[in-house]
């Protein structure tokens, strides 16, 4: 729990290399103008190819399949499934996510590389919906793990879905701007 | 109406919504004569009763041939076993291992009797009247735990 | 000096349109679909989704297991991305242009392309995962089983051209198909099962059976080394389809106006002849269903194997007689 | 290729966790596998990833505000969850419906199974093709039709999936005017598709391959399992909750039971799309007959205490997409159930799979358990 609280920007934005490489080329004349578009280069492409997990819980999921289905296509902005969460960039967490469920969750939101992004899709992921007072429902995914965008709805609509992956493809644009 | 039949052969009481009461001593008796006429098992349950402290386990089985359903209805205390039904329908299997794991109820002569839907670790069977909606083992209690938020 | 410069060229060149087969692919199966596929990442139609799809894997985080096998985890993707580079070496692009001419091109290009199933098979292994084992099995005795057939029907143009190397084979067809009687066109019909088969292509995907064993081999691979894997898949397609065309299309040649450079009309007719191979390769890979790995390996021993072996006979006694 | 392949045994067995996270378990299932090889020695599956406590939640609210709550139960078909709890609060409390409810409530059960089935054709060729083979084609074209049925529950009520369209005593809403000339057309449409996608699938030998002699069910397995709907059908045995005990004047339709022969994924496939047809049909006949009248027996109702039943026990069954959907409701007289106990056919439907996987390769499971359909909003509760 403790390791998750501490995620931060920098981690996020996470290139190792590149981050070794700046620290040199700020000190030079003009260093910093190139770093900026260099920024700018990394975060377009991160939101260019925003690789979900392929992770469906409930009800959600249905509408999330039907996101990537012909009609509203998620393909156009170069978002397609992965099944391995070591290749994904996001996680869509599209259900209820219950007590059981929850150290799963954790698990594979642990198991994908950095940087990486969580979307609450529907009313279960964000607060629980008619199931918080159970016994046995998380009453919002973000008592488990950070989220970046919640996207409201029971379920979302597909075209609420996409509104909230532009918002996530934003939200990484302006994140290099600092 | 092989219902009728079977409640004159085996002479069991019937309530007002038509359930058929058996004694739990005579399960296997009851279930023996049942499987003959109705070898189709729709669903097990059970309701609790905590001023009581009995249990109603309800069985429905139906007749696919001539269209028809039976419901038996027996009453048992809470700290007693109740024979499994496994031998005569496979089925039995999960909707025991259910009833296990949200009321509590032990089945003798189950091959596997474990929590089906809730972790093995779980305290307590939800769906008795004296467990609170929102009550969950420590473990579990995601309401008491921080909520995580990146700093933007 | 002049082959090295040529050779990086061809590698670069080679490299760009295997990015490009990825976004191609993407909207070949769109269009199938009835979906519109890449489209906003760079306009028109998302021609800058393969370098966004880079240059992301580049910066993604370099995870490895920690019950892997490092040394071996690590060493096989860059092992599988050379084995599928490599054979590019002997594929002539027109007359004379090529990295090496060979004297034994076509069985340098198998032995180096089973490289990549060696490689394939040190990621299943060194994993630590069972999906990942469970595909590495697979593919193992999915390319014994496919690799003979595969062979056996490249050897048929072999046979006729009389020369292993590839330059000769391309010479030797004067006109694509007339050269080879019913043969030909039988060998050509066992290499593109046998070339999917070995691509581990839908329908013959069984190692990287998404449903089944979730991302097959590379399920615990990220970032980069992903992307190798990912990428020498591809560049391998692209192989397999430019030999097709070299071994049965009449390769480079064609017919073209005796104006310009001629070795421009040679790249152009190669180009077209791999296109519609790679065309036919994914019009196969999107419209079927999985076969299931029993079954495909006895297709392969029971009915593709005793084909492409009398095939191989009957060819060899036609070029003894006639 | 048609007898059986015999696959040495080695030594030593791998135990391979399939799930919960996985491509093709339709949900949030757990498998965990015992392999010799290839072949399956025991499956045991894990459920509960998504139990939400529906029955526990339905002991504690009321009957008004509990009907919204069970279209998450079995979130494919939202209409037939409700109307299987409705049927049951009317039969306690004596609830009288109109005859044009009854249609509507017909009409629209029909549409959801008919989505329902898509979407599970859909997933079913996913699971076969994989997630980028050519089982995708199939899914997404579904998922194309399934939108455009989508659009009449969305007209209709204003939501996509959860409609909330029943209430005690009839439906909340009419038919909107022009409907009948929407629905009809995409009735032609759907004919037309149906027969093409049976017609691909059924002619792809690799799809026979697969799906015959896959996963047989015999008929006496089934009834003891308590399997019910296609899965039960699959398996030769007539049985159709809307024909056998008919409710919600189903006996007024004119309709036919699709039936297999062996019990395999195949027939299953075949029952499944045979029902589609049949459902298509319904539809129509409802749409004729829709007589005129009142919608509901009770005025609209915004308190949650207005429905009460009297003491006592009642269990009523509806055939939804996947079976046999039954409540069994205990009652005290209070606005709200003692107990209510939710007869899941998925539940029943997916506790065969261990009998099923026995013996079976590693690609067949994913066969298998599409096959069987099981929704897990439904199988946890």
């Amino acid at each position: 729990m403790e390791e998750l609280k501490k995620i931060n920007l920098e981690e996020i934005y996470y290139a190792p290399l590149f981050n070794k490489f700046a620290n040199y080329m700020e000190k030079f004349p003009g260093g910093g103008l190139i770093l900026t578009t260099t920024k700018k280069l990394f975060a377009w492409s991160r939101k260019s190819s925003l690789w979900p997990v392929t992770f469906g819980l409930a009800c959600c999921a249905i509408e999330m399949m039907a996101a990537y289905a012909s009609r509203y296509d998620l393909d156009r902005f170069g978002v397609i499934a992965r099944a391995s969460p070591r290749q994904s960039d996001v996680m869509i967490v599209s259900g209820t996510v219950t007590a059981k469920m929850a150290e799963r969750v954790k698990r594979l939101y642990s198991q994908m590389p950095n940087p990486k992004w969580v979307i609450a899709m529907g009313s279960c992921a964000i607060a629980g919906d008619f199931y918080r007072n159970v016994y046995s429902v998380v009453p919002g995914v973000e008592r488990v793990i950070p989220v970046d965008v919640y996207v409201p709805g029971c379920p979302p609509t597909p075209e609420g879905l996409i509104e909230g992956i532009r918002k996530l493809q934003q939200k990484i644009m302006e994140g290099a701007k600092k | 109406m092989k219902r009728e039949k079977i409640k004159e052969e085996l002479k069991l009481e019937e309530t007002k919504d038509g359930f058929l009461v058996f004694k739990s001593s005579e399960f296997y008796h009851v279930m023996e004569r049942i499987k003959k006429d109705f070898p189709y098992l729709s669903f097990i349950t059970a309701v609790h009763f905590p001023q009581e402290k009995a249990f109603d386990v309800i069985y429905a089985f139906r007749n696919i041939d001539e269209p028809e359903i039976i419901f038996l209805k027996t009453k048992i205390k809470e700290e007693e076993k109740l024979p499994s039904a496994y031998k005569f329908y496979k089925g039995a299997d999960w909707m025991e291992r259910e009833i296990y794991d949200l009321f509590g109820i032990e089945f003798e002569n189950h091959p596997d009797l474990r929590r089906i839907v809730l972790p093995e670790d779980w305290e307590g069977h939800p769906l008795r009247k004296d467990y609170p909606i929102n009550k969950a083992p420590e473990k579990y209690d995601y309401r008491k735990k921080p909520v995580l938020r990146r700093e933007d | 000096m002049n082959v090295i410069l040529f050779s990086i060229i061809y590698l670069i060149v080679a490299l760009t349109i295997v990015m490009y087969i990825t976004w191609f692919e993407r909207k070949f199966a769109a269009r199938i679909q009835n979906r519109v596929g890449p489209y906003y990442v760079g306009r028109p139609h998302g021609w800058l989704q393969p370098l966004a799809d880079v240059v992301k894997l580049m910066l993604k985080e370099d995870i490895v297991p920690k019950k892997a096998d490092k040394t071996i985890f690590n060493i096989a993707p860059p092992l599988v991305f050379i084995g599928a580079l490599l054979t590019f070496c002997v594929l002539p692009v027109a007359k004379g242009l090529y990295i090496s001419d060979l004297a034994v091109g076509i069985i340098y290009f198998f032995a180096v392309s089973s490289l990549m199933i060696f490689g394939v098979f040190l990621a299943g292994w060194a994993s630590n995962s069972k999906y990942a084992l469970l595909s590495a099995f697979r593919a193992g005795a999915q390319v014994v089983s496919y690799e003979i057939p595969l062979i056996l029907s490249a050897l048929v143009p072999v046979v006729l051209a009389g020369s292993l190397r590839t330059s000769e084979i391309v010479r030797a067809q004067d006109i694509p198909f007339a050269l080879y009687p019913v043969f030909g066109w039988v060998a050509f019909i066992i290499f593109l099962i046998a070339g999917l088969a070995e691509e581990n292509k839908v329908p013959f995907d069984v190692p990287e059976a998404e449903s089944e064993l979730v991302a097959a081999y590379n399920v615990e691979y990220s970032g980069m080394k992903f992307a190798l894997f990912y990428a020498s898949e591809y560049a391998h397609i692209l192989a397999l389809a430019v030999l097709a065309s070299i071994l049965f299309l009449g390769g480079y040649r064609g017919f073209y106006p005796h104006v310009g450079p001629e070795w421009v009309w040679q790249v152009i007719w190669l180009f077209i002849k791999s296109f519609f191979m790679l065309c036919l390769f994914l019009l196969i890979r999107w419209s079927f269903v999985r076969i299931r790995i029993d079954r495909l390996l006895l297709f392969s021993w029971r009915i593709l194997f005793p084909i492409s072996l009398i095939n191989l006979f009957l060819a060899a006694i036609w070029k003894i007689f006639f | 290729m048609e007898e059986k392949v015999k696959i040495s045994e080695p030594e030593e067995e791998i135990i391979l966790n399939m799930g919960p996270q996985h491509p093709s378990t339709h949900g949030v299932l757990r498998i965990i596998l015992k392999l010799s090889g290839e072949k399956i020695v025991s499956a045991k599956p894990d459920i509960g990833y998504l139990h939400r406590g529906v029955e526990k939640l339905g002991e504690t609210v009321t009957y008004v505000q509990f009907l919204p709550m069970l279209d998450r139960n079995d979130y494919l078909s939202a209409t037939t969850n409700e109307l299987g709890l409705v049927l049951a609060v009317e039969k306690l409390a004596n609830i009288p419906v109109p005859e044009r409810a009854q249609y509507i409530r017909v009409l629209f059960s029909e549409l959801s199974r008919l989505a329902s089935h898509l979407v599970w054709l859909g997933t079913f060729c996913l699971d076969l093709g994989g997630a980028l083979g050519g089982g995708t084609s199939v899914f997404l074209f579904c998922f194309r039709e399934r939108e455009k049925i989508l659009d009449i529950f969305e007209k209709m009520t204003g939501s996509r999936m959860h409609p909330h369209l029943m209430q005690y005593g009839g439906v909340r809403y009419d038919v909107y005017p022009g409907m009948d000339k929407d629905v009809k057309e995409i009735l032609d449409l759907m004919e037309e598709r149906i027969n093409e996608y049976e017609e691909m699938l059924v002619n792809n030998p690799v799809f026979i391959d697969r799906t015959k002699g896959v996963g047989i069910l015999p008929k006496e397995v089934a009834m003891e399992y308590g399997c019910s709907g296609p899965v039960l059908r699959g398996s030769g045995v007539k049985y159709d909750l809307r024909k056998a005990h008919p409710y919600s004047s189903y006996d007024k339709f004119d309709f036919e039971i699709p039936v297999g022969e062996n019990g395999d994924v195949f027939d299953r496939f075949k029952v499944r799309m045979e029902e589609m047809r049949q459902s298509v049909r319904i539809v129509r006949q409802a749409l004729e007959g829709l007589p005129e009248g009142p919608i509901t027996s009770q005025m609209p109702v915004k308190v949650k205490v207005a429905v009460r039943t009297p003491p006592g026990e009642v269990y009523t069954a509806i055939e939804s997409p996947r079976g046999e959907l039954g409540y069994y409701i205990c009652s005290d007289g209070k606005p709200n159930a003692y107990r209510l106990k939710i007869r899941a056919p998925s539940f029943s439907n997916l506790s065969v799979l261990p009998y099923l996987l026995k013996d079976h390769l590693v690609a067949d499971i994913v066969a298998i358990l599409g096959s069987l359909d099981p929704v897990f909003g439904d199988v946890d509760r």
